[in-house]
């Protein structure tokens, strides 16, 4: 096994990957640029080592930097987390070259997978239901517009290396085309270093469903289940549970489903933790969207239910060992539902909100998972991705584990920063989502009619916040200002509660 | 004494007394109120609890959340309303303002050019996210005070439509 | 199902009662004392009303006034925790006259088991294995030596209302008895305003493994398997998990001690949750110990296993409702474990160490479960018992859980009063608890012959602690001194690491 | 500058600079200290990092714990050592301190009367636990500072055995 880890991330994923790692005994290594040097990760590391300045290009994606801290602190083995180099071939290379292990699939698999095109075409090959559109890149605007009026509107713009959203553009006609296609490369380019850019049919009211699978280095490959994603804002998600309702209450479907997903892997030489993304249409058809060649964001929804530490399987596999589990050996149980908490302002079209987290209440109890990279008196970085923490509920069913998620985000305070705790509040209470009514375009129509909730039964609990408010007062007026003040003096002038898609102007 | 509290945009008259004694808009009793953290509250009245967060705005105004609602809380200070009425009627631009700390990546406008509703006027770039500000207002751009590259501050004025 | 539930407790186990609740969309109403109202319970309950005085039988004890704010309330029934009202068959009776529903079994089997002495007898007539000793309480100190001369000593002193180690003593001799008896019947008055004592040949080196049961109202009776809590400081669990590590190796076993569990009940009327302790000999020979007719403090590492809400059943066993799965439903998973945590300071016998809490970093992540009355700013009372939170694992395996526990242990950071977080850290790490080779004299044990820990391999961790340390000395000199330093002032006196049983002399 | 820190019992000159290089007890380097909340610390040298957490005793005295270890580091003020070595020698007599706040149940001792180590002295209840705090010497009850029923604060002065 390996003695010495090094964890090539920040974060909440960062924090994660090194608590299966203690627990298996091995030391753990963490890498920092220098406005993460009191980050958590950091604090929770054995070792730990300034990777570089701020911008992560220079830092976390900083492929010689990071292996020669490998060397320097001697580590056996790479885990990547998700996003940064998680699913970048050369680093993956470059591992191999050193001799450091890469904690996942090898540099070839992550090349054919990080290509969707390339993995379109493999998962085609290997019988795979797939999306009409482009089998590669587009070269310019004249082919994105030939190939889209050709497949028909709506269609999709994809980033050719892409993952979590980012060059993701949804173009309703013809005319949008020009402006989300060079808004979707901008993005692909500054993400990934990659500004190609494909096409593909838009499926009307989609759900996401997604399968987990593990694969050793000796050929085996198990499913853990699907995992459904389908609440998404600016295609990135915000809700995941498992098991899909929809599938659930199909549950033929999910036998084809994940036989498809096993026969995936092998499809392109895929070895280590996997997840293979489809859309899912209304009536259960479904097309092969990706294959996210690392651990998901997600994955702890899995792991709640399976009881399987997704982190030390990673390990295993990666140290060579075959899979401890037969497919036959996982027995889902229960229903898990996580939601990504954001710092982002819901009220400004979910701005960014940066700053100093100065009040933190973390929900615990029965059935809680709390992954966070945060903690009071923290400042939360301008400069990378706004997720802070992923909150996550286990219940024996769907309807008590939203209860739980829901009476948890109640309970959860994170003060001196805005964040996206108050839209759970209201998602996990909307009628249509208990139900299970969702698609990938829910979160853009729920917004939109998003209701208006001074009412009157609210007065009292207006009343109480009034009278903490003016207690508060006296007390502030005693005090000079703070520098949070700063961050939020803003409200003010957004109006109250309708959040528009980017309302930051003001009269 | 009364204070003069906008809460969701509507004006109240609250009135408390030393002993929690208080009034507000019908609703009456006695409140105890105790401070159990930063910006965190607890009120007890009529036997219900509320656990009241607050976040402090600046001037008198506060943001609340309790009870799986959110308020926003203006406390008038007698002297601001003064210079608050004052100065109603005045507006009529608009200033776009930086929404977050982050960087203006591309201006799409440059002064005297004309805006409808919903043109994007300014890109600004934080935590990996390119935000584009549209004008909510029809109008002509009366001045950019950025430019590409520059880090803004949240609440800095970039762009005023008139 | 009821509308409302008054929770007649205070700390981390009426936040659970309420998190239930609260997912079961019933309104919650709390009680506090005149030093409770800024604890944790108050602020996540939808109503609170002053108990009384800090004085526990002024207000947590006091029937009539909890009745009472269950009547102003119009609370439909009430959940007494653990402790205080929790096995008082006249609050039991009350309740049932002021037609609230007690969650727990009815006044005749609580007294009927709160009376250890009937409930021994009980357990003798229906064929459950009990321990040889008196069959009621001893009148005096002359019966008191006459029955232990006769069963042999060493020989165990017990409150006969008691329950969670009060009033309990273990004599070894005839010379320590006089001064133990008293001591005991002294805390048994205290504790239970009844100072009745009887007495119980001690077993030699026993384990205390218990078995979970729930009876609903309609004759129905399940277990929930066994719990093994050897790990006890003055009588008082510390340490317990599920499965036992002994009847693990021994499954066998299993089936007997929980068949005998599940006899218990009927044989006393009993209904709801509650719990069969026994003593385990090594050779797996057990004695029927007591019943606790309540909540566990431990059942969350049930829950753990079984996936099922304890709280949610006793409501709704409580609400009449047929138990909602049978013995065959029930397929516990994986090993979990949990210790107490207690405002107690282990380098000084374990004296109570109430006080401010001035920071606060709770662990959290996969398999992670805590349970808390504790936050940030908050102040222990000195009145009440010292434990604050419970902090459990779950994992796949014994081993895991365990390295799971000790890695959280380590992120749990409590600042401003003494807990037992060190302790744990050091427990969870002994090679023999590890191996499972444990009872209840284990940490007297332990602590008699605790290693002194300042070895080479921790002088980087003090040479770091020392730079931090002078760090922390030259802002500290720029600051007046805190309330704080006052309750740790005492430190300096006490020498180092060396914990004797009650060393308050200083030199 | 040398500081003087007792550690576990032991004196240790420690240098530190304002770059953060520092020598202790043949051990030696860069270290980067950062605060990273009340009492907590995060110290990298030589690539380890140690999480060290910080009790403050007053005077100077912390309990730390960092690696799973717990140590009391007093760092000594250069007047207040003097004062140390000068009070040495002068003790014999013994305080039994109140180990926390709580309240006097019994006392089973009385001026003059004669104690032998491990003898019960006093009783403190706190927190439902009654304690019995003993003897640590041979010796004669000097005084007897509380009565039965006092509420005691922490390292109050119970009884002291001469």
């Amino acid at each position: 096994m390996f003695k010495k880890i090094l964890i090539a991330n920040r974060g909440e994923i960062a924090v994660r990957v090194i608590r299966t790692c203690r627990e298996m005994g091995i030391r753990t290594v963490a890498v920092y640029s220098d406005v993460d040097r009191k980050a958590l990760h950091v604090q929770m590391a054995d070792e730990a080592y300034r990777a570089g300045p701020a911008a992560a290009t220079e830092s976390y994606l900083c492929i010689e930097r990071i292996l020669e801290i490998a060397k320097t602190a001697d580590a056996a083995a790479i885990h990547p987390g998700y996003g940064f180099l998680s699913e970048n071939a050369d680093f993956a290379a470059a591992c191999a070259e050193a001799q450091v292990k890469f904690i996942g699939p090898g540099a070839r698999a992550i090349r054919r997978m990080g290509s969707k095109t390339a993995a379109r075409e493999a998962m085609r090959a290997a019988g795979v239901p797939i999306v009409p559109g482009t089998a590669s890149a587009v070269s310019g605007l004249d082919e994105a517009l030939a190939v889209a009026s050709d497949v028909g509107y709506p269609v999709m713009l994809k980033a050719q290396a892409g993952g979590g959203g980012k060059g993701m553009r949804l173009v309703a006609s013809g005319e949008a085309l020009p402006s989300a296609l060079k808004q979707a490369k901008a993005e692909a380019r500054q993400a990934f270093g990659d500004e190609a850019v494909y096409i593909e049919k838009a499926i009307v009211r989609p759900r996401h469903v997604e399968v987990q699978i593990l694969a050793d280095e000796h050929g085996n490959v198990i499913h853990l289940g699907e995992r459904e994603c389908s609440l998404q804002r600016r295609h990135q998600k915000v809700i995941e549970e498992t098991p899909s309702p929809l599938v659930e209450a199909n549950p033929a479907v999910r036998t084809v489903l994940c036989e498809a997903a096993v026969k995936a892997a092998p499809a392109c030489g895929y070895t280590n933790a996997g997840t293979v993304e489809f859309l899912m249409t209304a009536d259960c058809n479904f097309y092969f969207l990706e294959m996210n060649a690392r651990l998901q964001v997600e994955h702890p929804v899995t792991e709640l239910v399976t009881g399987i530490d997704l982190v030390r399987e990673q390990i295993l596999i990666a140290a060579g060992e075959k899979l401890r589990y037969a497919q036959e050996d996982i027995d889902p149980r229960g229903h898990a539902m996580e939601c990504r908490i954001y710092a982002e302002d819901p009220d400004t079209g979910f701005m960014p909100a940066p700053g100093r987290i100065t009040a933190l209440r973390e929900p615990a109890g029965p059935g809680i998972r709390l992954d966070s990279g945060a903690y009071e008196g923290w400042q939360v970085p301008l400069e990378y991705d706004p997720m802070i923490a992923k909150l996550a509920a286990w219940a024996a069913t769907r309807g008590e584990a939203i209860a739980k998620l829901r009476s948890a985000v109640e309970e959860y305070r994170i003060g001196g920063i805005r964040t996206t705790l108050g839209f759970f509040r209201e998602v996990l209470n909307d009628r249509a989502f208990v139900s299970g009514d969702i698609d990938t375009g829910f979160i853009a129509r729920w917004m939109a009619a998003r209701p208006d909730k001074f009412e009157k039964e609210l007065r009292p609990a207006a009343a109480a916040a009034i009278l903490a408010a003016m207690t508060a007062n006296r007390r502030d007026s005693e005090k000079p200002s703070e520098a949070n003040m700063t961050a939020s003096s803003h409200w003010k002038t957004e109006g109250r509660r309708k959040a528009l898609r980017a309302p930051a102007a003001s009269t | 004494m009364k204070t003069t509290v906008i809460v969701g945009g509507e004006q109240q008259q609250v009135e408390i007394d030393a002993n929690g004694r208080f009034q507000i808009d019908g609703l009456g009793g006695n409140a105890e109120i105790v401070a159990v953290g930063e910006g965190m509250y607890s009120v007890i009245f009529k036997g219900a609890q509320y656990a009241v967060h607050l976040e402090r705005g600046g001037n008198g105004v506060y943001r609340a959340e309790a009870r799986g609602g959110s308020f926003e809380i203006e406390i008038v200070d007698p002297r601001r309303l003064v210079r608050r009425e004052a100065g109603l009627g005045v507006a009529g631009s608009q200033t776009i303002t930086a929404p977050m700390p982050g960087k203006v990546v591309e201006i799409k406008v440059a002064r005297g050019d004309s805006v409808r509703v919903g043109d994007g006027v300014i890109v600004v770039e934080a935590m990996k996210m390119q935000n584009e500000l549209k004008a909510a207002k029809e109008g002509t751009v009366a001045a950019v005070n950025v430019s590409a590259g520059d880090s803004v501050a949240p609440g800095s004025a970039l762009v005023v439509i008139d």
